[in-house]
């Protein structure tokens, strides 16, 4: 029974030792290691980190999102362009109601793809450029702006870590845990696992999937408000949303996420942003041209997704 | 004859008129817009910047038949009008084989990949496409330094009209459609890549080495991508990193559009003529339009979102 | 008919576009009966199961509980309301654990470890369901469904994926259950269950009820009868070729071992022969005929084809020697969406040297003699996936008549195809005989050895028990093998 | 080890978009200048095609390593603000170089976009005799100084009552889609000139089919080939407008940071005046800016009177002070 747990846990055990050994590197480096190094680490893994763990819902349920960095951009240039010299109250209930709107476009997501019956890479790609041009319509140029108590809270202050890390452990604690016990947690499983199946156990495949697209957008706007806190700013690039969306589907993957669907979690996706940042940050500092970086993150992506299809392949053999 | 019915048939020849339709419509929507458009010279330049998306479409449907995608055949096709444009001075003909063989090289990585490792082909083309992206930054300044313009050759080939509306690049796209069509519908590596897309167990019990009919796909793939590549350097003149970023997912687009299936054994060629032409149309419209680049972006999301759903919805009923 | 109706089913009608699944279904089901529900594949049985149990909705009719309407939405609302199905496809989600699969449904831990201890299993909850094996997957499915307590029982060819001391266990608890005063609704293939515990039996024909009766033994030829409509055609009697004797050894095997199960199997099949194979569920039979499609590889063990040794690494390699297979699921060997010109041919260009052009004069003439020599329904063409079961099972056989070969594995060939099909599948393997190529088959009915085989072989333990000639493969012989009590 | 005992200094630089080549010379030029200055141990380069919360860790990232002044090239003008703020606060020069940044008690270095776009335009208006359809080809939309040369432009135009702009369109400063666009909207008779945010050459090659070598003014930047052009076709009636906007600005950002770290006064906004050149009035002078070795898309512009000091062959070594010493002469 235990090894069962351990052989499923194996996969986060070896992401937890490579970002400790990239860690290590990393900090061995620095002429001083103190909580504002740690505030640092944690300000460059926070957005992606939330996406990813957004990313690793929709793909454990079978699917995949393609606009997830469009929809933390839209977010993203919302909260900036509408919070900017806000009073701390106001900032916190538009952060509130943002995140409802980056539900409802997770939502809406879900839905088109179950009543059209399109792939979900098609609906999403083309989401993708109708909220980047929402994004572009909202907020024209870089710029905005967030109630700096407000933003301290989020992405806290100097030397202050606790704040990003609770932000980023949050949302684990907050949403994946009881959504994992759930029912509808299990169903997000099922449907990625066997579509069929699951409908045949009771299980609605289209309004779970509704559900995870808009769990997933939540977790985009989460990003999206982070993103706003640490940048005090709002972009409306399309090439930010693509980077992150590809960031955030390499991230779900190292993390253990299986593109099949019904495999993996969020604790994953969320230390293997820890990877992602720590690859182009250490050869930076090295002086050796950070484009490698982008060499060897697509290099391991395929080397860890290889390797986990035959871990999985050899344990499904009879 | 029986076959070509087998091939037709009475699904498609159904959506095939719907796509046409669509397509008059705009067409008839943007000459209303731009009284230019409907000058003969404006078709045939309509016609001729269709062309590279019309040969990554061909590429992206072979692929996406055998149940794969390429999405790194943007970067491919970057390092292609790359590599000629530095080895030009040494003689075209040397040029061409250096970047055809550089295609082929990814080809076969992606296909040996997809095929005989079972990589998931949107994670092995993403990674090729993040480590080619690397490649070529780094080459940028250093292997590949001073490469940023074509061949004049090239650019005559790509743009030169032979009598308005027909040019060079139309005859080419003439040429290689009819091969695309012939090997798809009349050719024994046809029928597999149909096979393996539909079910790849299915051809290996047959006897079909499945490896091999994915690594041609990838391949072809691959060399139609390069191609395209010399063609938008020939085009504009000038080579870029991001010289085919926004084709990529207009060339999936087109596919899906043309009624090829995201899963792999059902669909064709000639639709994704259509969806080419359509989306090429559709840019031009929007490239008329005097609205800012945000609204621009969200109704080209929104067209192609409902042209997918549009045909979907025609295919399923019949 | 004093007793009041459990369920009764009136006027239940569905299509699927074009295609009427059920037409006009009527029947009723009494408290404290097991009921059979028959009828030809594609008669609409598990169409009807699906719709009692709120998975897919009626475009008509009435279905009433104790005698108030009822309309379940989904199968939990079905399972809340007293019934609870064992669908025919598997419905267990293969990659979370057993535990998530109960919690999904909504089943007590304690009740269904308690159902599995009865049935004498044991079942690891934190396992994943993809890690248990088929027949204990069924047996948890069921177990599953029990848990609810429900009134009514529906088992949809439960048995099929069974093996014969399985599906006798699910007879058994069918038995208890009724002893309770509930009632089952049972769906199966495999006539012999049916006479052995069902009170009555209700025949589906294009989905409609073409009649009901007293399931007692000996009701067998009525079923088929009815079964079949006007379509009747008798089961041929077995023409027992006499030369097979002194014909050559095709193929020969030494010693095959494999997997969990294969320890050392040997046998050998003449020209123009019809071997059986018989088996329990899991004595490695599966793995023997992909073996020998060279689809896996053995882990010791010779491979002679005339005479001389040969190694497989690809499916394409036995084809060149002239070995063909028939997997035992159908889905597996067949391109769903491609028509069935294409899924007929699909072997002729399994070579390199094939990738060119098609030589579309020679491909019609070996695809309409295909089509024709095994009769398939061809109003359907143009997708495979639209042809019934038995059609399909014809195309996967009929791609082998195009290419040719010596030697055809066929796993099964029979499972899930109504009686008619099932004669004239076995009467092309007789055809195929004696035109002098040989026929491994493997089946999970036992009588049909008789039906179909020149001689048989057993396998228990990885080993072959028993090699039973022709007049001894009567189904007691073979059960024996079958359960090691007879010695080699 | 440093060439110089003298050279005390830590530079830092924050560049958002690599694998450009106005990029690269930008930051060679930083890298040249530093090392003649003689008073820099070591310039840390962190550049890297990244988005804001990418670059503003790169500058955390230079903040923990303990450099004295920062370059910055910002993608975005407010978006690191935050992280430049920890700078400021911790002592460290921040001088922003070409794209100007809003933060507060940092230093511009860069070329006035608003006069870029307006010398353009003037030059335009002329060559087009004050009247005509203009193809209006900018850069990226939301860019700060996209939006600047947008505010010259507009502000000469308006002046000109027979000058339209038919058709305005994002480059994206790509030159693959400049040619594209290029491509599919010249047609005879429909423009009487372009005006670029420095995506010039594509554009002219395009009339070479588009138009049957019939040119109409064409509004570039100091691009090594369209300065050729600009040259080499002026025979054939091709009036190419040059805007210089020179990438070495990164030795002049230079410059001013070390002024700083001197503890010099410094001007918070050091502005390079751009100047429209023609082939007919600057023959000599455009002649002199075209380097047939270099690439293409090379700046030309070698030297900027007042910051730079470097020789062009120093630029093109592109040393940095911890580089190999022998080669820094
Ligand atoms: N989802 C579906 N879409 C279209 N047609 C369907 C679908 N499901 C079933 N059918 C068709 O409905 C008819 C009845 O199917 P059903 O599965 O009820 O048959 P069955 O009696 O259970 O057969 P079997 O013995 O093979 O299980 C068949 O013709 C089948 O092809
Ligand atoms: N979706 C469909 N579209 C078109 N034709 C269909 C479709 N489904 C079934 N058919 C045709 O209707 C016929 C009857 O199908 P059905 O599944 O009822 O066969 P069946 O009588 O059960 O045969 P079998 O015993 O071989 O399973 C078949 O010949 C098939 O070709
Ligand atoms: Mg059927
Ligand atoms: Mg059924």
């Amino acid at each position: 029974m235990n090894s069962i747990k351990l052989k499923r846990q194996s996969w986060n055990i070896g992401i937890i030792l490579i970002a400790l050994f990239l860690g290590s590197w990393q900090v061995s480096r620095l002429p001083v290691f103190g909580s504002y190094e740690a505030r640092t680490f944690l300000l460059g893994i926070l957005p992606i980190a939330l996406l990813s763990m957004g990313q690793a819902i929709i793909i454990i349920g079978g699917g995949i999102n393609l606009a997830i960095g469009a929809e933390s951009v839209l977010i993203n240039c919302l909260a900036a362009r509408f919070m900017v010299d806000k009073s701390f109250t106001v900032a916190v209930a538009l952060t509130i109601f943002f995140l409802l709107i980056s539900v409802l476009v997770g939502a809406l997501t879900g839905l088109i793809i179950s009543k059209s019956k399109i792939a979900d890479i098609i609906v999403t790609l083309a989401t993708s450029f109708i909220l980047i041009g929402l994004a572009m319509y909202i907020q024209p140029s870089p710029g905005g702006g967030m109630n700096l108590t407000l933003a301290h809270l989020i992405s806290g202050k100097d030397s202050a870590f606790l704040p990003p890390l609770i932000t980023l452990i949050l949302p684990l604690i907050v949403i994946w845990l009881p959504l994992y016990r759930s029912r509808t947690g299990i169903a997000m499983f099922a449907i990625g696992s066997n579509k069929d199946s699951a409908f045949l156990s009771g299980v609605n495949v289209d309004r779970t999937r509704i559900k995870l697209y808009a769990i997933g957008g939540l977790f985009a706007g989460i990003s999206g408000i982070a993103l706003t806190a640490i940048t005090l700013s709002g972009s409306p690039f399309a090439s930010i949303s693509n980077t992150a969306t590809l960031n955030s589907v390499a991230g779900a993957v190292l993390g253990g996420v299986a593109l099949s669907g019904g495999v993996g979690g969020l604790t994953g996706p969320a230390l293997a942003a820890l990877i992602l940042y720590f690859i182009p940050t250490i050869l930076l500092n090295y002086g050796i041209d950070p484009a490698y970086s982008q060499i060897i993150t697509g290099a391991l992506t395929i080397f860890v997704v290889l390797v986990g299809g035959l871990i999985r392949n050899r344990g499904k053999k009879k | 004859m029986s076959t070509i019915k087998t091939f037709v048939g009475t699904r498609l020849t159904k959506s095939m008129l719907s796509l046409w339709a669509i397509l008059i419509v705009l067409f008839v929507i943007t000459g209303l817009v731009d009284h230019y458009f409907f000058t003969v010279p404006s078709i045939g330049v309509t016609f001729q910047l269709a062309v590279p998306l019309g040969l990554l479409a061909a590429g992206q449907t072979i692929c996406m038949l055998t149940g794969g995608i390429d999405l790194s055949i943007a970067m491919i096709a970057t390092g292609a009008a790359f590599i000629v444009s530095i080895k030009s001075p040494s003689g075209l003909g040397m040029a061409l084989l250096y970047a055809f063989l550089f295609c082929v090289l990814i080809g076969t990585i992606n296909g040996l990949a997809v095929g005989l490792l079972g990589m998931n082909p949107l994670i092995m083309t993403l990674g090729m496409n993040a480590v080619l992206i690397g490649v070529f930054t780094v080459g940028i300044t250093t292997f590949l330094k001073g490469s940023s313009t074509m061949p004049d050759i090239i650019i005559k080939l790509s743009t030169a009209t032979i009598i308005d509306p027909l040019s060079w690049p139309l005859v080419l796209w003439l040429l290689i459609g009819s091969a695309v069509l012939f090997l798809l519908t009349k050719s024994g590596l046809g029928r597999l890549i149909y096979a393996v897309g539909d079910n790849a167990t299915a051809a290996r019990l047959a006897g079909v080495r499945v490896w091999k009919v994915q690594l041609a796909a990838y391949i072809l793939c691959s060399l139609f991508g390069g191609l395209a590549g010399l063609m938008i350097g020939g085009q504009s003149g000038a080579v870029s990193m991001s010289l085919a970023d926004s084709l990529v997912l207009p060339s999936v687009a087109a596919v899906v559009i043309g009624g090829t299936s995201i899963m792999g054994g059902i669909g064709g060629y000639t639709g994704s003529i259509m969806g080419t032409l359509i989306l090429t149309v559709l840019s031009y419209l929007l490239a008329t339009l005097n609205s800012s680049e945000a609204v621009k972006q969200m109704i080209y999301g929104s067209i192609v979102l409902a042209l997918a759903w549009t045909y979907s919805k025609l295919t399923e009923k019949s | 008919m004093n007793k009041k109706a459990l369920l009764k089913i009136s006027n239940l009608a569905k299509s699927y576009g074009s295609v009427v699944a059920l037409r006009d279904a009527n029947f009723e089901v009494l408290p404290g009966e097991i009921h059979a529900l028959l009828g030809a594949n594609g008669a609409g049985k598990s169409t009807l199961v699906k719709i009692l149990t709120g998975v897919i909705s009626s475009d008509q009719g009435v279905i009433e509980v104790n005698g108030t309407p009822v309309k379940f939405t989904s199968p939990d609302n079905a399972r809340k309301g007293g019934v609870a199905p064992v669908f025919q496809d598997p419905a267990l989600i293969p990659d979370i654990s057993i535990q998530r699969n109960l919690h999904l449904t909504g089943t007590n831990k304690n009740r269904f470890l308690k159902e599995i201890a009865q049935m004498g299993l044991t079942v690891d909850l934190n396992k994943l369901a993809s890690e248990i094996e088929l027949p204990l997957l069924r047996m948890i499915d069921l177990a599953r469904a029990l848990s609810h307590d429900p009134d009514l029982l529906i088992l949809d060819e439960i048995t099929a994926a069974l093996p014969v001391d399985m599906a006798q266990k699910v007879i058994s608890i069918m038995g208890q259950y009724k002893a309770q005063g509930k009632s089952v609704i049972f769906i199966s293939h495999r006539l012999a269950e049916i006479e052995e515990i069902c009170d009555r039996a209700t025949v589906l024909r294009d989905g409609i009820n073409v009649d009901t009766f007293d399931a007692a033994a000996g009701s067998e030829e009525r079923i088929v009868a009815s079964m079949l409509g006007d379509k009747n055609v008798s089961a041929k009697e077995h023409n027992q070729r006499s030369n097979k004797s002194e014909n050559d050894i095709l193929l020969k095997v030494e010693g095959l071992a494999g997997g969990k199960h294969l320890k050392s199997v040997s046998f050998e099949i003449h020209k123009g022969e019809v071997l059986g194979v018989a088996a329990l569920e899991g004595q490695g039979q599966d793995l023997l005929f992909e073996i020998l499609a060279g689809e896996s590889k053995p882990s010791d063990g010779k491979i002679f084809i005339n005479n001389n040794e040969v190694h497989f690494n690809h499916p394409d390699d036995a084809i060149k020697y002239g070995i063909s297979y028939v997997p035992g699921d159908r889905k597996t060997a067949l391109m769903p969406q491609r028509s069935i010109r294409e899924n007929l041919a699909l072997t002729r260009f399994r070579g390199l040297r094939n990738w060119g052009k098609i030589n579309f004069r020679d491909e019609d003439s070996k695809v309409d003699g295909a089509i024709e020599s095994l009769e398939i329904d061809t109003r359907a063409k143009s997708q495979v996936k639209r042809l019934s079961g038995g059609n399909q099972q014809k195309v996967t056989i009929g791609r082998w008549v195009t290419t040719g070969f010596d030697l055809l594995l066929c796993f099964d060939p029979t499972r899930g195809i109504d009686v008619g099909t099932k004669a004239q599948i076995y009467a092309l393997i007789e055809k195929f005989a004696n035109e002098g190529m040989a026929v491994l088959l493997f089946t999970s009915e036992l009588r049909e050895i008789q039906l179909a085989c020149d001689r048989a072989i057993v396998l228990y333990e990885g080993k072959v028990q028993a090699d039973l000639e022709y007049d001894n493969c009567d189904e007691a012989s073979l059960l024996n093998a079958a359960h090691g009590l007879v010695g080699a | 080890t440093p060439a110089n005992a003298a050279a005390t200094y830590k530079i830092g630089v924050s560049n958002n978009w690599a694998g450009n080549a106005w990029r690269e010379e930008m930051v060679c030029a930083i890298k040249a200048e530093a090392t003649l200055s003689g008073k820099v141990a070591k310039v840390t380069v962190l550049s890297r095609n990244t988005d804001s919360a990418g670059q503003s860790a790169d500058v955390r990232s230079l903040i923990t390593q303990g450099v004295n002044a920062i370059i910055i090239n910002s993608g975005d003008s407010s978006a690191n603000n935050p992280a430049i703020a920890e700078a400021v606060a911790a002592g460290i020069k921040v001088i922003a170089v070409d794209n100007s940044i809003t933060a507060p008690n940092t230093t511009l270095v860069s070329n006035d976009q608003v006069a870029y776009g307006a010398a353009g335009a003037e030059a335009l208006a002329k060559a087009m005799n004050y009247k005509g359809n203009i193809l209006y080809m900018r850069g990226i939309s939301g860019a700060g100084a996209d939006t600047d040369r947008n505010t010259g432009f507009r502000s000469v135009i308006k002046k000109y009552p027979n000058l339209h702009v038919t058709k305005e369109v994002f480059t994206g400063w790509d030159w693959t889609k400049g040619g594209q666009l290029a491509n599919q909207l010249l047609a005879p008779g429909k423009f009487q000139g372009v005006w670029t945010s420095g995506i010039d050459y594509p554009v002219v090659q395009a009339m070479q089919t588009r138009l049957k070598g019939k040119y109409i003014p064409v509004v570039g930047a100091d691009n090594n080939k369209f300065v050729g052009m600009t040259a080499s076709l002026a025979s054939k009636g091709f009036v190419g407008i040059i805007v210089p906007n020179p990438a070495i600005v990164g030795g002049a950002a230079l410059k001013v940071a070390i002024d700083a770290l001197d503890g010099k006064s410094v001007a918070a906004k050091n502005l390079l005046h751009p100047v429209a050149l023609t082939y007919a009035k600057n023959k000599a002078l455009i002649d002199s800016l075209y380097f047939a070795a270099q690439d293409a898309n090379f700046s030309s512009t070698v030297a900027l009177k007042g910051y730079t000091t470097f020789t062009p062959a120093q630029l093109f070594r592109c040393r940095a002070p911890q580089d190999d010493p022998e080669t820094t002469s």
